[in-house]
């Protein structure tokens, strides 16, 4: 076998090994295992681009390694290493958990990486749960008042129970089927979805998915979880593991391709309500964290969107929007966390003036909060409009409106954090920014004006890529 | 429509200047004001004289497209880079050179956050040379939100009375209407069957008449938004007032034409049938705006409200013009475009003179400034006597052209609007007397006149107004060169 | 380039030069200004005047157009129509204008406007020509419209004095008001008929090409432009207020030219008018209306310039009758437009020795002139009697000739009341006019009493109607004396009146003198041939009975040594008041606009937009928070009814799936 | 026919024990009590995994090979959520529900 068609899990999986040692010696170490991790990660992120263009199965064919899969793993890498150069500060973490934070990152990538590739049913699940539950033990690391527990335990029992209903749904799947992989399953799906079990076994199974992507009804989490996570583990959530919920959900949404009206009726509105309520109730939030938790709720409706078409060019700017998404909500979170200099909080008031206070910082917070409002020319608006012109190949036109009128509501309060960076006086001093933070800015905020003007070649790749799974 | 090749690259150029006078203010310190200025005013005198290069160069005998670039951008979606010159939209970009050159001078003044400010102002201006030259759906509507969105921030930041408020509502105006609009050109694109964003093609495709009226309908309400047809015109008054001097006159001046013409290039030009449908919907809604602005502007007291609601009844004038669909008719909507763009550009620099003087635009506490700065009060007067339809002025033979196309297709509405005039004339020559003559106000005394160099931006705009006041024939031609074949394709 | 063509484009574009060049570089600089704006009125002069020598006796019409703008079916075509009617009316334009231009160097020396008031000239002068001249209808009503614009830039000169910043409004709008039925009136003759050439409608009228009703709709539209421009009733209230202007100005525009442009364009286009005699009769009926209204309103008015205001009006709508009664007995258009011709001269006369007066005593009040020795300034004085008497129409004077032709034109009427009317308007005429005459010629004993009834100058009649209180305070005279501050010398001095005041007023006098014996040639120039007049002696006995018995009229109540200085109107004082208050007509417009443009469409509108219009928009925003805040409950603190919540949904989801098979 | 051979009634059972559980997630407030109930869930899967492979499946071991998998997994989470729970405890000083009600909104 291949090596390097596994590559990258490997390569994590040793990753974690060290970091586990790290956080076994006795004296605590802050920087070196910052660097440490920083570096690993940036490898990590080399070995995932060298890696790109593998294929072919392993184990049995429950692992399947594509254009696909691997792009969502450089994506992860990316965001992983994204996560650790903000995270020279962990204020809100003990030191001597760093290494532990460090190392339940690493495994959660390493999860997520699983879960892209992996085709059988046993193997999804397996690595599902091993993403969430290092994420389960990241959200209370922070340290502080009852708000990080507290989040902890709804994250973990809402997780536990959807990711029960997906066990069980699976069950059902595998017995109507008689398989656990999903090339046998996928195409014996049209003539199961007939019967009640392999109906309640596809909804149960998705249901475990739009919990990691946070999709009404599964969306409950979010909140609580953004506001009372460290803001480092937040962005993580919010970027990495939002990109990996994306393509587990594009390869099993093909369960239900063949379902017909009432299928995707059903998912329609599932991604109606979710953007509507995100975007509504995003416009009464002070707490920023939270405000972006419900953009977040919104733009998982605006990811379905591609789904629901399951066609090439919709699953292609799903994947698209996935990889834009990752990108302006990364640089929203990290300019974020930039400002919560000793890791608290942020109300969006405390904004103010940002303009004074760093302006680099805030071309990038203008660039990653117009790229979500989906304001040209950014990657988030060009992500939008792909999404709803494949939407609107299908003929789903009511859908689209919908879809372009949130766009306006949520504009209200993306503009209200404008707002805040921009015209209210500054209340502290100017803030200092590292040489990389500095080089980080420039980056992604080139990237997400190029990526937008010239999506070209990134739509060529979603294209290619997502006909692996079509 | 035949299209001709550009020898050399002028509309990018003309694009990308204001993007690269961008790029140089990124790294430019605040500090170096007159730099920052000075940048901002050759990038934006560039465009300017690009687009005077186009709008002379254009070979009416030619006719057709001229100036095209073309290159494939997005294959998967085809989304082509299709950027050209016509009869319809040269005297446009000729207006947003002048419009941006002489804001950029009339902001010379400026001293807090001129770095930003400028920054925004030509990401604004680029917006607005894209859309005019755009012919591929995706780009003119990633040009259209380029162009409306800076307009938060300039408004918020370098406004004056209630911009917090301004700023909001007028950014998710334009924006709601964005909403209707992207449904409406994807229903087309989907629609074609050819997956092609190219206008000129998509034209070519004979799409159902229920598409055409579905979709002529949602462009027409979305774009109208920002041509502030009535009765989606509140934005356009609270708007005008919150903006600093230049943004006034880019937004009357050139963002409001935007929308009307958008609504003839993509709107009329695609779903000629659905125009037909609601041709009649649109007359109303226009004549209703035009006697109705000059009404409310009666009551007005603050100088931007008065300007604000002239705009909307002057706007109402383009788009009965443009529901008539006589070639008389377009032709005066689109040359009322310009001549209203430059009209408005020249109102809004001379009240932002007085206003950054004197700090109110409260008719009832100016007064007399004839005698305490005459020129400035010249200015003003010229647009205001411009507004009231006074020949030797641009928007004279606009009006003339449309006023009697309307009254040859609607006569009810056209004669309305023909009795609005004298309304207007009231109004306008009413805030005039009120504001210029009479006694000065001794609080004002004071103050000395515009200087030479800050003048010179309202000599410019002067002239092209009288230019096309005596020769209109210059402009109707050029114009006629694609209303035309316009008409007869629908 | 044709001569002819070269001439008319100087005409043009001369005094167009002017203008630019001081508005925009020499406006500061009184001296320079004077001297480019004679220059560019005195070239259009001698060209007007070879033009008529050279092409006197034209039969053919001389016609140049090219294309101005053609869109596709509006085409404006810019040309020049000489015939005889624009030849005599260029003539008579260019030279008043410039007198008048020679008269105000000494009339508004050292005035702080000095510049500009001369660069509105020269645009005053342009437009004037260029209307005179054009060849259609529409480039006409470009330079109508132009003409509205230096009278109202020249009206409201005084900016500073409110009465005539109003005043000018009001003229622009007022007028514009009729404008708007003349612009009416073209857009239906470009639709339905399609072109605007002058000569071309008349023709077609003529050989009646065209459908009666369009005709009779668009001569009287027309007719609502002509009525604005020569103030007729019920819009000539603008013209009054209009002199608050510079006396040479009121002189220029709202005496001679300006004013005259409306009946000029009946003459212009009379073919065409006359076709429909509805419209014919009406014009005739609002004509003569005016005539009496406003000779009525002349013999109670005070002020100098009041006085002749009104004549002009009455006088502009005896032209209008004249006209218009021919048009009825397919009569020429000659007595009309001669009277116009001659009325241009004594009229012009008139006002400039009261400019004279105005200029020497800073009073419009002419019993105030009187009494400080009016008569004492030998010049304008003659001058004032002579044009009183052209105006009565007393022989030999020029206004004699036309007045006979115009009552001999009514005369052929069928119905006979339309020339006892204008006999009747005649002999007011004469009474009010001489009431002026004899009062400045005879005045009281500084202790006689009907001195302090008129001496306190009346007080404006404006409503306190915020910035739009109207009306012209006659009182501001001294105001504006300071406005445009030229102390007027010491009292007595017969020689207080500069050579260049007088002699204008001089030259004028002897066209009254002389003009009315060129009637014959004037007749035939125009027409081209010379009916007789049978001129009915009843009628001409009649016509000088009436003037003289207005004379007289005058004499018995102002004139003699025991004259009680009170108008028999006196007698009736309702009926003063009513003229007085100049029947109302200025409350009545004061009233519609306060009532239904200010007070119901203005303020609805306003109230409609503030509260539906842009309150349904900010309610649409609001209900987005609401929704937002109410929709946030669904995330209570408490896991399990998440969970719950979860739960349920997902039911509904798949009943709704289990339902859909 | 016996009961315990068919596979309906391993089914059925598996579907109460689903429910008893949900009913538990969503009925107790100690949150050992709801971690408990999932962990019932989780054995209603694994229970349909090993009924539907003894019955239905072509591989023998599929599903008992899942249901092993299961119990680890299942034995992780468990150790993760009693880790926090005792955090909640510390933090809170009950293990109630109803005390972690501060995130609303």
């Amino acid at each position: 076998m291949n090596v390097l068609l596994f590559g990258p899990e490997l390569f994590y999986l040793g990753m974690a090994l060290v970091l586990f040692f790290f956080s076994l010696q006795r004296r605590v170490q802050v920087e070196r295992t910052y660097w440490a991790a920083l570096g690993l990660a940036a490898a990590g992120f080399v070995v995932a681009l060298y890696c790109l263009f593998q294929n072919g199965e392993i184990f049995f064919r429950a692992y399947k390694v594509d254009l696909f899969s691997q792009i969502f793993k450089a994506a992860l890498a990316l965001g992983l290493f994204l996560v650790m150069m903000i995270s020279r500060n962990l204020a809100h973490i003990e030191p001597r958990y760093h290494a532990e934070f460090f190392f339940f990152l690493t495994t959660c990538t390493l999860g997520m990486m699983m879960l892209v590739s992996s085709v059988e049913l046993l193997t999804i699940y397996v690595a599902l749960e091993l993403s969430s539950y290092s994420l389960y033990i990241l959200v209370p690391l922070r340290k502080g008042d009852g708000l990080d527990v507290e989040a902890g335990i709804k994250y973990l029992f809402i997780g536990a129970v959807s990711s029960g209903f997906m066990l069980f749904g699976l069950g059902y799947i595998f017995g109507a089927t008689h398989s656990t992989y999903l090339s046998e399953i996928i195409p014996r799906m049209p003539e199961l979805l007939a019967s009640p079990i392999g109906l309640v076994g596809l909804l149960l199974t998705l249901a475990g998915l739009f919990f990691k992507l946070s999709v009404f009804p599964f969306h409950f989490w979010a909140p609580d979880v953004y506001q009372g996570g460290a803001n480092q583990v937040v962005t993580f959530i919010a970027t990495a593991s939002k990109a990996a919920a994306v393509a587990v959900i594009l390869r099993l949404a093909m369960l239900g391709a063949k379902y017909g009206y009432s299928f995707t009726q059903a998912l329609v509105v599932l991604s109606i309500v979710s953007m509507t309520l995100g975007n509504l109730v995003a416009i009464i939030q002070k707490d920023f964290k939270r405000m972006l938790a419900y953009s977040s709720i919104a733009h998982a409706g605006y990811v379905l969107i591609g789904v629901i078409t399951f066609q090439e060019l919709g699953y292609a700017s799903a994947v698209y929007y996935a990889l834009a998404y990752l990108v302006m909500n990364f640089t929203v979170f990290m300019v974020l966390s930039e400002v919560a200099t000793d890791g608290q909080d942020l109300k969006i008031e405390e904004l103010a003036g940002l303009y004074s206070r760093s302006p680099l910082l805030t071309m990038s917070l203008i660039l990653g909060i117009f790229a979500l409002a989906g304001v040209p020319p950014s990657i988030g608006f060009t992500g939008k409009l792909l999404l709803f012109t494949s939407a609107m190949n299908e003929g789903y036109f009511w859908l689209v409106l919908i879809g372009a009128v949130n766009g306006t509501v949520s504009l209200y309060y993306y503009l209200k954090v404008v707002y805040a960076a921009y015209f209210l006086e500054p209340r502290q001093g100017p803030l200092q920014l590292s040489w990389p933070t500095k080089a980080l800015n420039w980056t992604l905020c080139s990237a997400i004006l190029v990526f937008g003007v010239f999506p070209d070649g990134l739509v060529e790749l979603a294209r290619t890529a997502v006909r692996m799974v079509l | 429509m035949t299209e001709h090749l550009a020898s050399f690259p002028y509309l990018s150029c003309m694009l990308l200047s204001p993007v690269a006078g961008l790029f140089i203010l990124l790294f430019l310190k605040e500090e170096q004001r007159t730099l920052i200025r000075g940048v901002s005013l050759v990038s934006a005198g560039m465009a300017f004289a690009l687009s005077i290069y186009t709008f002379v160069a254009y070979d009416k005998q030619l006719g057709g497209l001229q100036f095209v670039e073309k290159y494939e951008w997005v294959k998967g979606f085809g989304i082509t880079y299709f950027v050209g010159v016509e009869g319809m939209n040269a005297p446009l970009l000729l207006l947003t050179g002048i419009v941006i050159f002489t804001g950029v001078l009339t902001m010379w003044e400026l001293q807090d956050r001129v770095k930003e400010y400028f920054i925004f102002q030509l990401a604004l201006v680029t917006g607005v040379f894209g859309v005019f030259m755009s012919y591929d759906l995706f780009f003119f509507f990633l040009f259209y939100e380029i162009a409306v969105v800076p307009m938060y921030i300039l408004i918020l930041i370098w406004g004056s009375t209630r911009k917090e408020y301004a700023a909001m509502k007028l950014t998710l105006y334009l924006m709601a209407g964005s909403g209707l609009i992207i449904p409406g050109m994807l229903l087309l694109y989907s629609s074609s069957g050819i997956a092609t964003f190219n206008m000129v093609a998509l034209h070519a495709v004979q799409f159902s008449p229920w598409i055409q009226k579905v979709v002529f309908v949602l462009l027409l309400l979305g774009f109208g938004v920002l041509a502030a047809v009535w009765p989606f015109h509140t934005w356009s008054p609270v708007g005008h007032v919150a903006a600093p001097t230049a943004v006034s006159m880019l937004h009357a001046g050139v963002l409001m034409k935007l929308g009307s013409f958008a609504i003839l290039r993509v709107a009329m030009y695609l779903c000629p049938q659905g125009f037909q449908y609601w041709a009649e919907f649109m007359g109303l809604l226009a004549a209703v705006g035009i006697v109705y602005g000059v009404f409310v502007g009666l009551a007005q007291t603050d100088l931007k409200y008065v300007i604000g609601y002239s705009s909307v009844s002057h706007m109402g004038i383009v788009g009965l013009g443009l529901a008539t669909g006589t070639v008389d008719g377009l032709n005066g909507a689109v040359f009322q475009m310009f001549a209203h763009g430059v009209m408005t550009a020249l109102f809004f620099s001379a009240v932002g003179f007085i206003y950054d003087r004197t700090h109110t635009r409260e008719i009832h506490e100016l007064g007399g400034f004839s005698k305490i700065m005459p020129v400035a009060s010249a200015f003003f007067i010229t647009a205001a006597l411009c507004g009231a339809g006074v020949p030797g002025m641009a928007s004279f033979w606009a009006e003339l052209l449309v006023l009697i196309a309307a009254v040859q297709v609607f006569p009810v509405r056209g004669l309305a609007a023909i009795a609005a005039l004298v309304v207007g004339a009231l109004f306008a020559l009413r805030v005039v007397q009120n504001t210029f003559f009479n006694k000065p106000n001794p609080k004002f005394v004071h103050f000395e006149d515009v200087s030479p160099f800050l003048g010179l931006p309202r000599m410019i705009l002067i002239g092209f107004l009288i230019f096309f006041g005596i020769f209109p024939q210059t402009m109707v031609s050029l114009i006629k060169t694609s209303i035309v074949p316009f008409i007869k394709g629908m | 380039m044709d001569p002819i063509l070269l001439g008319c484009l100087l005409c043009v574009i001369l005094p167009l030069v002017a203008f630019g060049l001081i508005m925009i570089f020499t406006w500061r600089r009184p001296n320079l200004s004077l001297a480019i704006s004679l220059v560019a009125s005195t070239i259009p002069l001698i060209i007007a005047w070879t033009m008529l020598f050279k092409l006197w006796g034209i039969k053919e019409p001389l016609i140049f157009t090219f294309n101005w703008l053609v869109s596709d079916l509006v085409k404006v075509p810019f040309g020049f129509l000489i015939d005889p009617v624009s030849l005599i009316m260029l003539v008579i334009v260019a030279t008043i204008s410039w007198l008048i231009q020679i008269y105000s160097i000494g009339y508004m020396g050292g005035d702080p406007g000095f510049g500009r008031y001369y660069a509105d000239l020269s645009l005053f002068a342009m437009s004037m020509l260029g209307l005179v001249i054009s060849s259609g209808l529409l480039q006409l009503y470009v330079f109508w419209e132009l003409v509205g614009l230096s009278s109202y830039l020249l009206i409201g000169f005084w900016y500073e004095k409110f009465s005539a910043s109003e005043a000018g409004k009001k003229a622009f709008v007022v007028t514009r008001f009729g404008d708007v039925g003349f612009f009416m009136g073209l857009v239906f003759l470009t639709i339905f008929f399609g072109s605007l050439d002058i000569a071309g409608l008349n023709a077609a009228a003529a050989s009646d090409k065209m459908p009666p009703w369009l005709i009779t709709t668009s001569a009287l539209l027309i007719f609502c432009g002509i009525a604005g421009k020569s103030a007729q009733f019920p819009i000539h209230v603008w013209l009054p207020d209009a002199m608050e202007g510079p006396t040479p100005v009121s002189a220029l525009l709202h005496s001679a030219t300006m004013v005259a442009a409306g009946v000029y364009l009946l003459t212009r286009i009379f073919p065409f008018m006359a076709a429909s005699a509805t419209a014919m009769l009406i014009i005739l009926a609002i004509a003569t209306l005016t005539m009496i209204l406003s000779s009525t309103i002349g013999m109670v008015a005070t002020d100098i310039k009041q006085v002749w205001a009104y004549s002009t009006v009455s006088q502009l709508a005896f032209m209008a009758m004249g006209l218009s009664a021919a048009g009825l007995a397919h009569g020429t258009l000659f007595a009309g437009y001669f009277h116009l011709t001659t009325h241009a001269a004594f009229k012009a006369l008139l006002f400039l020795c009261a400019g004279a007066f105005i200029h020497h005593f800073g009073t419009n009040n002419f019993f105030v002139m009187s009494k400080e020795g009016g008569r004492k300034l030998t010049i304008p004085m003659v001058t004032v009697t002579i044009a009183a008497l052209a105006l009565c129409g007393i022989f030999p004077m020029a206004g004699f000739f036309s007045k006979e032709l115009i009552l001999g034109t009514l005369a052929h009427l069928d119905n006979k009341i339309w020339v006892l009317l204008g006999l009747f308007g005649a002999f007011l005429t004469s009474y009010y006019t001489f009431r002026v005459i004899f009062v400045m010629l005879f005045p009281r004993a500084d202790d006689h009493p009907a001195w302090e009834q008129y001496w306190e100058e009346p007080e404006p009649h404006g409503h306190g109607h915020g910035d739009d209180a109207h009306g012209h305070g006659h009182g501001d005279a001294h105001a504006h004396d300071d406005a445009h501050g030229h102390g007027h010398g010491g009292h007595g001095d017969s020689h207080g009146v500069p050579w260049v005041m007088s002699f204008p007023l001089l030259v004028l006098a002897g066209f009254t003198l002389v003009l009315g014996f060129l009637q014959t040639p004037l007749e035939t120039f125009l027409l081209g041939k010379s009916e007789p007049h049978e001129m009915s002696f009843v009628l001409l006995a009649s016509a000088v009975g009436v003037a003289l018995a207005g004379i007289g009229m005058a004499w018995l109540d102002w004139g003699r040594k025991t004259a009680s200085w009170q108008g028999f109107i006196k007698q009736i004082p309702a009926l003063e008041t009513f003229f007085i208050q100049k029947w109302y007509i200025d409350h009545f417009w004061r009233w519609f606009l306060d009532t239904f443009i200010y007070g119901v469409f203005s303020k609805w509108f306003t109230y409609n937009d503030r509260r539906v219009v842009d309150g349904g928009v900010d309610a649409v925003a609001f209900s987005c928070i609401g929704g937002g805040r109410w929709l946030s409950f669904i995330q209570t603190a408490f896991l399990q009814f998440n969970l719950l919540f979860m739960v349920v949904v997902l039911a509904a989801v798949g009943i709704y799936l289990l339902m859909g098979r | 026919m016996l009961l315990f051979n068919q596979l309906e009634t391993y089914l059925y059972v598996a579907l109460v024990l689903f429910f008893i559980g949900l009913y538990g997630v969503l009925a107790r407030r100690n949150l050992i009590a709801i971690l408990i109930s999932v962990e019932l869930i989780l054995n209603a899967a694994s229970l349909n995994f090993m009924a539907f492979n003894r019955f239905l499946a072509p591989h023998p071991a599929v599903g008992q090979v899942i249901a092993l998998f299961i119990m680890a997994v299942a034995a992780a989470e468990a150790a993760i959520a009693l880790s926090i729970i005792i955090a909640v405890y510390r933090k809170l000083k009950s293990v109630n529900v109803e005390q972690a009600t501060e995130l609303r909104g």
